[in-house]
């Protein structure tokens, strides 16, 4: 009466159950772990129950394959906080990578007899899968600097871009109508991974954030596809939840950074940043010395650090626990003030800091800080730039104008660590700078702070 | 149109809802290892992997599996493990000492 | 175990979980609106209800179809009715006359 | 390629989609609207559907039947708002009713080549759909004081009750394994209908409402079992978002009652009445007349009014519209303080004011209201009892004791108005009429209130 096939879908039910409740639990950090466990048994009970099919004949292989996998996400799994943009575009690499290669296997195995619904999904499956492929390496090559970090765009790009996937699409077409023709099937694989390359290489690297969460949605999307021509449910809900998610993170992003989606994927933004950087220089801004800037936070009773992606280049977050040490030990109230794009990439900030082990009640989003900031002292920037722009509120011609950002320049005093005048990510000059209560600290944040630390006397490192 | 693909289109409809309910709700404190956790959760294309690998048909579908089951296996232990090193730095309470 | 069945409980858990998360967030002024506006929904039973009274096999079937059709119908009019009622009531700016 | 039973089946998928966006859309009043309007939509749809089936030989019945259905639905329609939750159990009923008869046609239909597994699902589906049924119809007796409100007990009660549900499992139990026996289908619909009775028979008036929930869930599970049984998904979706909707109002019911389930439906709670309603007479209060209050709540800055029960069953919601009026033109600043359950349904009081055209951004949660009492001169509770009683603070004997309540007594003046001293639903004597801020306005909402806005000279009605 029950079949073995009943069994494995019944387990794949527990599975998806657990893998929504494992994103469920991620909504605050208290429930966090249980998530994680959650998604680690729904993944070990799917994994169990597929070995359970009948269809296998040679376990040997597997294995291999499995070890060979462990061996490989070990490291994966230990890279530096920073890298972690660059890991997460890797791994969907591999994700695609996956999808693709089954896809391929599927088609050979099955071809000439495709029905032709399952092929025009088979079709989507392996377009999306290849281009979320090589698009993801381009990304990580970015982000990791392999790659040069600047926009390279020239005449005519997008159209190129564009037919390169309406060709890819012919071909789908074609396949779908006679599945026989084997020998297309390379195509409609290689057209994808070129257009994959050039669909990133005009997207500047610090858009990169934004693109990996489309291509995360991507490769959601692949799998989900897959699951539609496996008719795997696990799969349908996994690509879908993994999709979403995606989605949501790029929409996130895009907002705080006021772009749109086609000006992510079209924009080249990246090219404005000489101009903003040389208006900069001219007029006149007041400096200090670590020696003064200790003495005035010293002085004050309430201070709000607002880190940005200097702090993370710089990997100075644990120097600034150290600052928030000293600090408290002196009775100063410190918070931290995190803007929703600050760093590079969702929630960049929360985690630097929090690998200092700074507590993550500290850490206020800029809604709930916003109101603070009259109140306090000292507003101390470390390597945010944008972020803190008074531009995006009052110069309606501003590229950043319209974006929420952190009111530091209410503070009584602004105080910004940064290594010169040059702009930030938007390529932008900042007037805050010019502001009578500001003062620049020039210099790198990690040396900075440090200097700011031992004249606080607070240095235990 | 197998009448299946209605039915998982039902599913895959549903997941969606389910996916921006939840989604929309995780905290932007976690914004990042969320991006890791559906990495790891991603990986269950291996499912799919393991069988292309083991049902051993042609050479090449044997090979193909095996590089999809080792791509995709990688992410989920590569997944797990930082997601993990992540929230394990998430702490409340006014912590000990430095890391 | 028919293996339809599962899918169905796929679709049945999932349903599940877009109810939790999306009642849970209907705000508490509408909790009245809600009960009816799931009463009307619940409705949709008709269509059931409304192939037996069509099938026309026997008396019996269809006797206890046409009760069905109307028992049901009778719900979708009145509950959407009603809810269109109550939230016609409910004005944010400061209203003219008392009704 | 494209079969009709694939086309119905994408219009019911449109169909669910719809229904959850409907839901979705209740989250806010701007959007809700556009939620009914989804409803309605998919609801069309799916029913448009159905009548594509190839299998309806005759429309005749169909359209005499939604003639029919459209007759009794307009009547249930225009319900006053006060005679809402006997509707909702009413409707409830009709739902449970078209379930259980459609179950036992499908019976009879297939009987004696019914597949076991889905005879069980189906004498799931009849049981829950006819215990519903009377279940309903009894609650909805009681709350229109057709049937006596008290609880009615007797020794041994839950034994009865229960065996009967044993019998009637065992019943289906023995369908399953011969699905021949159609002998004994009668007996599984007949002996949850008494059940259904019995079950709430025990249950006091005022508890209809969580009651009501609870067979809220039970109809929408026995419609989803019916969609396994049909294998319709669409009948599986509406029957869980109905299910689930249920099983949380009765959650939050519960939870700001703190009573549980199983004290709900064998407690029997009604019966604590009489004996708090006896010790309240002793003790001294001072009572005021509507034109003293009148002055007192001329003279406020700030006045919190408190609704209950009492204004729903006065019937005092336009009255208190009027007051509302006479006192913002003097320049006071009224607000309305909603508790949880106040009245006997969840929204009670939100749709009886906005029905009198209060604006609902008047009207605040209790989380919202309880800090503002203490900058509150004068708190107005009308016909509201239990919700404002303190004791829910204090007394750890109190029955109620732990509730979230409103904290009225922060106050800087309390007003109640209440025909007597009786207590409220939870039958405990409320100590904040003892307070010597507290004064007692004795007399019927609707009339007192009116008095009071003669004497403001702000009638107009
Ligand atoms: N978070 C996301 O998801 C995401 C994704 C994509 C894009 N973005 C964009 O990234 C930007 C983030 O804003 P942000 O304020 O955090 O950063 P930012 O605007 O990019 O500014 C970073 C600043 O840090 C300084 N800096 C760099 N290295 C440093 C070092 N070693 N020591 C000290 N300072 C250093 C730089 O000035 P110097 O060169 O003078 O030192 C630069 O002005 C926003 O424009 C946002 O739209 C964010
Ligand atoms: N909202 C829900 O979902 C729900 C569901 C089930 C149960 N409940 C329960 O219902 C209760 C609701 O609390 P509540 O404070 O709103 O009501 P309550 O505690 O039941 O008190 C209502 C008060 O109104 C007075 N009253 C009755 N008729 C009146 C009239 N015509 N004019 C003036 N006053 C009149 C009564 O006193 P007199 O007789 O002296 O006038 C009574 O004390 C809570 O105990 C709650 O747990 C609520």
């Amino acid at each position: 009466m029950i079949s073995s096939e009943n069994i494995i879908e019944a387990i794949y039910l527990v599975a998806s159950a657990l893998f929504i409740l494992s994103l469920k639990w991620m909504n605050s950090p208290a429930t966090a772990r249980r998530g994680i466990l959650a998604g680690e048994t729904g993944m070990v009970l799917a994994i169990a129950g597929t070995l359970l099919n009948r269809g296998i004949v040679d376990y040997k292989w597997i294995a291999i394959a499995l070890v060979l996998g462990t061996l490989i996400g070990i490291p994966l799994g230990r890279v530096q906080m920073t890298a972690v943009p660059q890991r997460t575009a890797l791994s969907h690499a591999f994700g695609a990578l996956c999808v693709t290669l089954v896809g391929t296997a599927e088609f050979y195995l099955r071809s000439p007899d495709v029905p032709r619904f399952m092929m025009g999904v088979l079709a989507m499956e392996v377009i999306l899968g290849s281009l979320t492929f090589t698009g993801s390496l381009m990304a990580a090559g970015k982000l990791q600097e392999i790659l040069p970090q600047r926009p390279m765009t020239y005449k005519g790009q997008n159209l190129v871009n564009l037919s390169l996937l309406a060709i890819s699409v012919f071909v789908a077409a074609y396949l779908v109508v006679n599945p026989g023709a084997r020998g297309l099937f390379p195509l409609m694989i290689g057209i994808p991974l070129a257009f994959g390359v050039l669909m990133v290489v005009p997207i500047g690297g610090a858009d990169m954030p934004t693109v990996i969460s489309l291509l995360n949605s991507y490769a959601g999307l692949s799998a989900a596809a897959m699951g539609f021509v496996l008719d795997s449910k696990l799969l349908i809900i996994a690509g879908a939840l993994d999709g979403s998610s995606g989605f949501i993170l790029s929409v996130i992003m895009s907002k705080a950074m006021n772009r749109s989606f086609t000006n992510v994927l079209f924009g080249a933004f990246g090219q404005v940043q000489p101009s903003g950087g040389a208006a900069a220089e001219e007029r006149p801004v007041r400096s200090a010395t670590a020696e003064e800037a200790a003495g005035i936070l010293a002085a004050a009773a309430k201070v709000v650090i607002v880190p940005g992606y200097g702090m993370a280049v710089a990997q100075a977050q644990h120097k600034v626990r150290e600052l928030y040490d000293a600090l408290t030990r002196r009775g100063v109230d410190v918070k931290f003030a995190i803007h929703p794009v600050a760093g590079r990439m969702p929630g960049h900030m929360n985690v630097l800091l929090a690998e200092a082990d700074i507590p993550y009640d500290r850490l206020l989003d800029m809604d709930e800080i916003n109101s603070d900031f009259p109140q306090t002292d000292v507003a101390l920037i470390i390597g945010a730039n944008d972020v803190t722009n008074p531009a995006a509120r009052s110069d309606r011609s501003s590229p950043i104008y319209g974006i929420p950002i952190l009111d530091v320049d209410k503070a009584r005093t602004v105080m910004v660590i940064k290594r010169s005048m040059s702009p930030g990510f938007a390529g932008i000059d900042n007037p805050l700078y010019y502001l009578d209560k500001t003062l620049m600290l020039f210099g790198d944040a990690k040396a900075f702070v440090g200097n700011i630390v031992r004249e606080l006397g607070g240095a235990h490192a | 149109m197998p009448s299946d693909f209605i039915s998982n289109l039902f599913v895959f409809i549903l997941a969606g809802f389910v996916g921006f309910e939840v989604i929309k709700r995780v905290s932007p404190l976690l914004h990042t290892p969320l991006m890791s956790l559906t990495n790891a959760l991603d990986a269950i294309v291996v499912v799919a992997a393991i069988i292309i690998a083991g049902r051993h048909e042609t050479t090449l579908s044997t090979v193909l599996g095996v590089i999809a089951v080792a791509a995709s296996f990688s992410n989920m232990v590569g997944g797990f493990l930082i997601t993990d090193r992540m929230l394990r730095m998430f702490k409340s309470s006014r912590p000990g000492k430095a890391s």
